[in-house]
């Protein structure tokens, strides 16, 4: 299937942007449950999906698939921190979902369960959100603000 | 007794037995410790021997910045480890942290959660270096260890 | 037997005297041979040696009580055993022995294996439980050939003395057992491709996981003896000269034993680790298979 | 005894630490539960506070074994960003540095099969091989590990001596030939562990995503030197081999026949390598706009997806490594086989923590 009878079946509005480094699509309101069963039917490949804060504001969605040896960037944008869940139709994309949970806190709808991936059980997901102000410091010792269980810990309160 | 002391001495200076416990590194000093076992460097010419468990171990060689969820692995393998025992720090990453430094989820460098004895620099060391740093951890492990 | 007898058989040969050094000779030469064949130098003649007096130089770990106890116990417990087997190898003729030793040393033997899987079980370890649940199904699948062996020798030469069986030469039952014997080795010393046991890939040192210090010490010389009384036991069958004088039977044992131990070792480096069914499977199947070719031919060819 | 027996995270099959919770029965593996993020260092967030140059430096030490390839991907993201060309000649240093970081990638990894195996005898063997790929590599580079070859624009050192490099390529497939792959295929001790062990199936590869060896031998041929080919792919004669059953066996004997072809892709790269320069400049200034980048290395693709607002610090680095995608898949492979079989199954997917949790 070509990409662009894709964007057609979406009823995606906007053309695709042909670049040294694959095909790239802004799509504000993408379904992207719509999205994901298209791809599985024409046997694209998962890549990714590359989470990015929005400044003021929610967040922004890119998805990444290979068609052919294409790259199909498809970015949509979600106001809050919640989107719908592709990993019952994908299985791949699960690990990706669980990890953007880690980072940004990022929910989403139509899962059982979001455990975390990268972060331990017990951690508050949104890592990278939590730790937005911080700059990178050459001090590890600095880092330790960064993590509310560990300044206890440091402080002699471990159970 | 002197016989016994000097015999226990050597015989430790002899069959040094390693446990290796990767604290979040990236595989790198993981790999030229490897290469150490094998036909070039053949470490068993001096009685080294990579263990499997801790309780068999004379020498806990950590690599990696110390990452949050393997300290507490760090400190179980600790008490596992029989005494006398060393711990070497293998590369950059359990002395300074390396390019890790700063990260929220890297506890290291390794002297703040273990007393180390031995320090192995480099990202990573050649595996003549790595040996190099064991033979120091031998010398230590012949008077007893750090403990 | 007399009592001097019997004691010098137990504390100088083929006893505690000849065999610990023998043991770290047999660890070393396996080690060695294995690094020789894989391109390397491998460790020095004394490193079995230097290796258990520094275990045994190491503080062991606090533990409860009953477990540090239970943990003592038993690798002295499979050390006492191996001696005792060893001292009843008949390597001089008409040294004494009594009817009934074969018996005997069957049940010392096996002292080994059950203290390994009960080690397994007290350590409370999960791969400590692994390492003797894989020790139990496999001395349940090479007792079968190992034992039909030993019968049918026993029953071709009508005794269960075993300085009786090693004199007479019955070659048509003694090919086949030894053959049996021979294929029961490697699961019995944990070297490839039987070395399920103590798999460290798969589950660390299997049953001596926990061990440490003195206490693995006392394990790894368990090992040891295990090497040698395994070889003795095999080279005394193998060589059933009732004539020969002493030294040449002396020297012809400790040579064979030796042989073995070098083409033990050259298997194992040639060979990957098989699974436990595996391994099983070929003890139920060629093991057995020669083990009960050494009995007919012992019942229907005497 | 307790029906949930843990591997790792510390085990002695494994370089690094994970762990998979498998419930059993016996010695029989009802399901797998995997956790990783031992080795989490949060390198993307390191990453979008340290300049392109310090990212550099990171992104190589993602991972100690395909140090080369995080470079490489890194590199070529920015490059895009800044629409640089690369040099001819440093697309083929690159290609040769890229391939022999595959060969010393998939002799350890054949290395530790065989370990996992027991096989003590073939992973001394392999890896004596190795130190052939490790000269070879430390004479073009300089280091062991870590080669430091990639920067945005061309690479870091000229090849000197290109008929060493040819030579080493010629011996090392010579080797593979002779001593590798048949004990690999023909000794009974290994056949009897892999063949029909640990399978995947090809509807299962690709709803999993899985990627390069894993996916060639579960009958996918996908490969991105073929697919979207970089630097001078699209201009080699190699074959991408792909194996339909889907088993242990099946990814050795890809990963196997992918060595020699690397060796051929050495030959044909460092023969045609032309004269000039190795880098387009010393300094590549970073424009704003996104980026994405792929290659193929030696787990599968690699990707890199770079933001960048035009500052010397990137707003946003994505790095999806081959093992995150892989790594799932080794709980299906694991459901009824034995215990035995988990760290050589796990193995067979050449697996790389510190690539997954980065």
């Amino acid at each position: 299937m070509e990409p662009e009878t894709i964007l057609e079946s979406l009823r995606v509005t906007a053309a695709w942007e042909v670049r040294g480094d694959g095909h790239w699509v802004e799509a504000p309101d993408l379904d992207v449950r719509a999205m994901a069963r298209l791809l599985l039917s024409v046997e694209a490949r998962w890549v990714t999906l590359t989470v990015s804060p929005v400044p003021g504001g929610g967040f922004r969605l890119l998805y990444h698939w290979d068609l052919a040896g294409r790259l199909l960037n498809i970015a949509t944008t979600v106001p809050e921190g919640l989107t719908q869940s592709i990993a019952d139709i994908w299985p791949a994309a699960d690990w990706a979902e669980r990890e953007a949970r880690d980072y940004y806190a990022l929910e989403f709808a139509g899962r059982d369960e979001l455990p975390a991936l990268m972060l331990r059980p017990e951690d508050e997901p949104g890592l990278f959100s939590r730790t937005r102000e911080l700059g990178h410091d050459a001090d590890p010792a600095d880092a330790a603000r960064v993590d509310a269980s560990r300044g206890r810990r440091d402080a002699g309160g471990e159970p | 007794m002197r016989l016994i002391d000097s015999l226990v001495r050597t015989s430790r200076r002899r069959s040094p037995w390693l446990f290796h416990l990767n604290a979040g590194s990236c595989n790198g000093c993981d790999i030229e410790l490897v290469a150490c076992l094998t036909p070039r460097y053949d470490v068993e010419q001096l009685g080294i021997r990579l263990e499997g468990s801790p309780r068999h171990a004379d020498i806990i060689v950590v690599s990696g910045p110390v990452t949050r969820t393997t300290r507490a692995a760090l400190e179980t393998v600790y008490a596992q480890v029989p005494d006398p025992k060393v711990v070497v720090a293998l590369g950059s990453c359990p002395a300074s942290c390396n390019v890790f430094a700063g990260s929220p989820t890297v506890e290291g460098p390794l002297d703040r959660i273990l007393p180390v004895d031995v320090y192995v620099p480099g990202c990573p060391p050649r595996p003549d270096a790595i040996i190099a740093g064991i033979a120091e951890a031998i010398a230590l492990l012949a008077e007893g260890g750090h403990a | 037997m007399t009592v001097g007898r019997a004691l010098f058989q137990l504390l100088v040969f083929p006893g505690l005297l000849y065999a610990v050094p023998v043991a770290w000779l047999m660890l070393w030469m396996e080690r060695k041979l294995t690094a020789r064949l894989q391109g390397r130098i491998g460790p020095p003649f004394y490193q079995p040696f230097f290796d258990f007096v520094k275990l045994l130089a190491k503080r062991p770990l606090p533990r409860p009580p009953l477990q540090a106890l239970a943990m003592s116990a038993l690798p002295v417990l499979a050390v006492a055993g191996t001696l005792g087997a060893l001292a009843l190898l008949p390597v001089f003729p008409h040294s004494g022995g009594f009817t009934g030793d074969l018996v005997l040393l069957v049940a010392l033997l096996e002292i080994p294996p059950l203290c390994a899987v009960l080690a397994g079980f007290v350590s409370r370890s999960i791969y400590g439980e692994l390492g003797a649940t894989r020790e139990a199904v496999l001395s349940i699948a090479y007792s079968l050939p190992f034992l039909a062996a030993l019968v049918a020798l026993a029953a071709a030469a009508n005794s269960l003395s075993l300085s009786v069986i090693s004199q007479q030469a019955m070659w048509q039952v003694r090919l086949p057992a030894l053959l049996a014997l021979a294929l029961c080795l490697p699961v019995k010393l944990r070297v490839n491709p039987f070395s399920v046991a103590n798999a460290e890939q798969e589950i660390y040192a299997g049953a001596t996981t926990e061990f440490e210090g003195p206490r693995l010490a006392l394990w790894e010389l368990a090992h040891g003896l295990e090497w040698v009384a395994l070889t003795g036991l095999w080279a005394v069958l193998a060589f059933p000269a009732a004539n020969a004088a002493w030294p040449l039977r002396a020297v012809v044992f400790v040579a064979i034993s030796l042989a073995l131990v070098l083409v033990l070792a050259a298997v194992a480096a040639a060979t990957a680790r098989l699974k436990l069914a595996q391994a099983a499977r070929v003890y139920w199947l060629w093991g057995s298979a020669l083990g009960v070719l050494a009995m007919v031919v012992a019942v229907v060819w005497p | 005894m307790s029906p949930v027996i843990p591997v790792g995270p510390y085990h002695p099959a494994l370089e690094e630490p994970y762990k998979i919770e498998l419930d059993c029965d016996g010695e029989a593996v009802r399901e797998a539960h995997i956790t990783v993020g031992f080795n989490f260092r949060a390198i993307e967030w390191l990453a979008e506070r340290k300049n392109y140059t310090q990212d550099l430096a990171l992104v190589e030490r993602v991972c100690g074994i395909c140090s080369n390839v995080h470079t490489l991907t890194f590199s070529r993201a920015l490059e895009q960003l800044a629409g640089v060309e690369v040099p001819a000649r440093a697309q083929h240093i690159r290609v040769v540095v890229h391939e022999a970081e595959r060969l010393h990638s998939h002799l350890l990894w054949a290395g530790i099969a065989a370990e996992v195996i027991g096989f003590q005898t073939l992973f001394m063997t392999c890896f004596a091989l190795r130190e052939k790929v490790m000269d070879l590599l430390e004479a073009v580079s300089g280091n062991r590990v870590n080669y430091a070859m990639n920067k945005p624009g061309g690479v870091t050192r000229d090849i000197v001596d290109p008929g060493m490099v040819a030579a080493t390529a010629q011996a090392i497939r010579t080797a593979m030939e002779r001593e590798i792959i048949p004990v690999f295929t023909t000794d009974r001790t290994v056949r009897a562990r892999c063949a029909g062990v640990g399978v995947l199936t090809r509807d299962e590869a690709l709803a999993w995503g899985a990627l390069g060896p894993v996916a060639r031998a579960s009958g996918l041929p996908q490969d991105i030197r073929k697919a979207a080919p970089y630097e001078i792919y699209d201009r080699l004669d190699f074959e991408v081999p792909v194996r339909p059953e889907g088993d242990v066996l099946a990814r050795i004997v890809v990963r196997a026949l992918e060595i020699v072809e690397s060796c051929r892709i050495i030959e044909q790269a460092v023969d045609g390598m032309p004269a000039g320069p190795i880098d387009a400049g010393d300094f590549i200034p970073v424009p704003a706009g996104e980026a994405c980048a792929r290659i193929e290395g030696p787990r599968g693709e690699v990707f890199y997806y770079v933001a960048s607002d035009g500052s010397d610090v990137p707003l946003r680095v994505r790095i999806r490594t081959p093992t995150f995608q892989n790594m799932p898949t080794v709980a299906l492979m694991v459901r009824e086989q034995t215990l035995a079989d988990v760290p050589l199954i796990q193995a067979s997917i050449d697996p790389c923590y510190s690539c997954t949790d980065r």
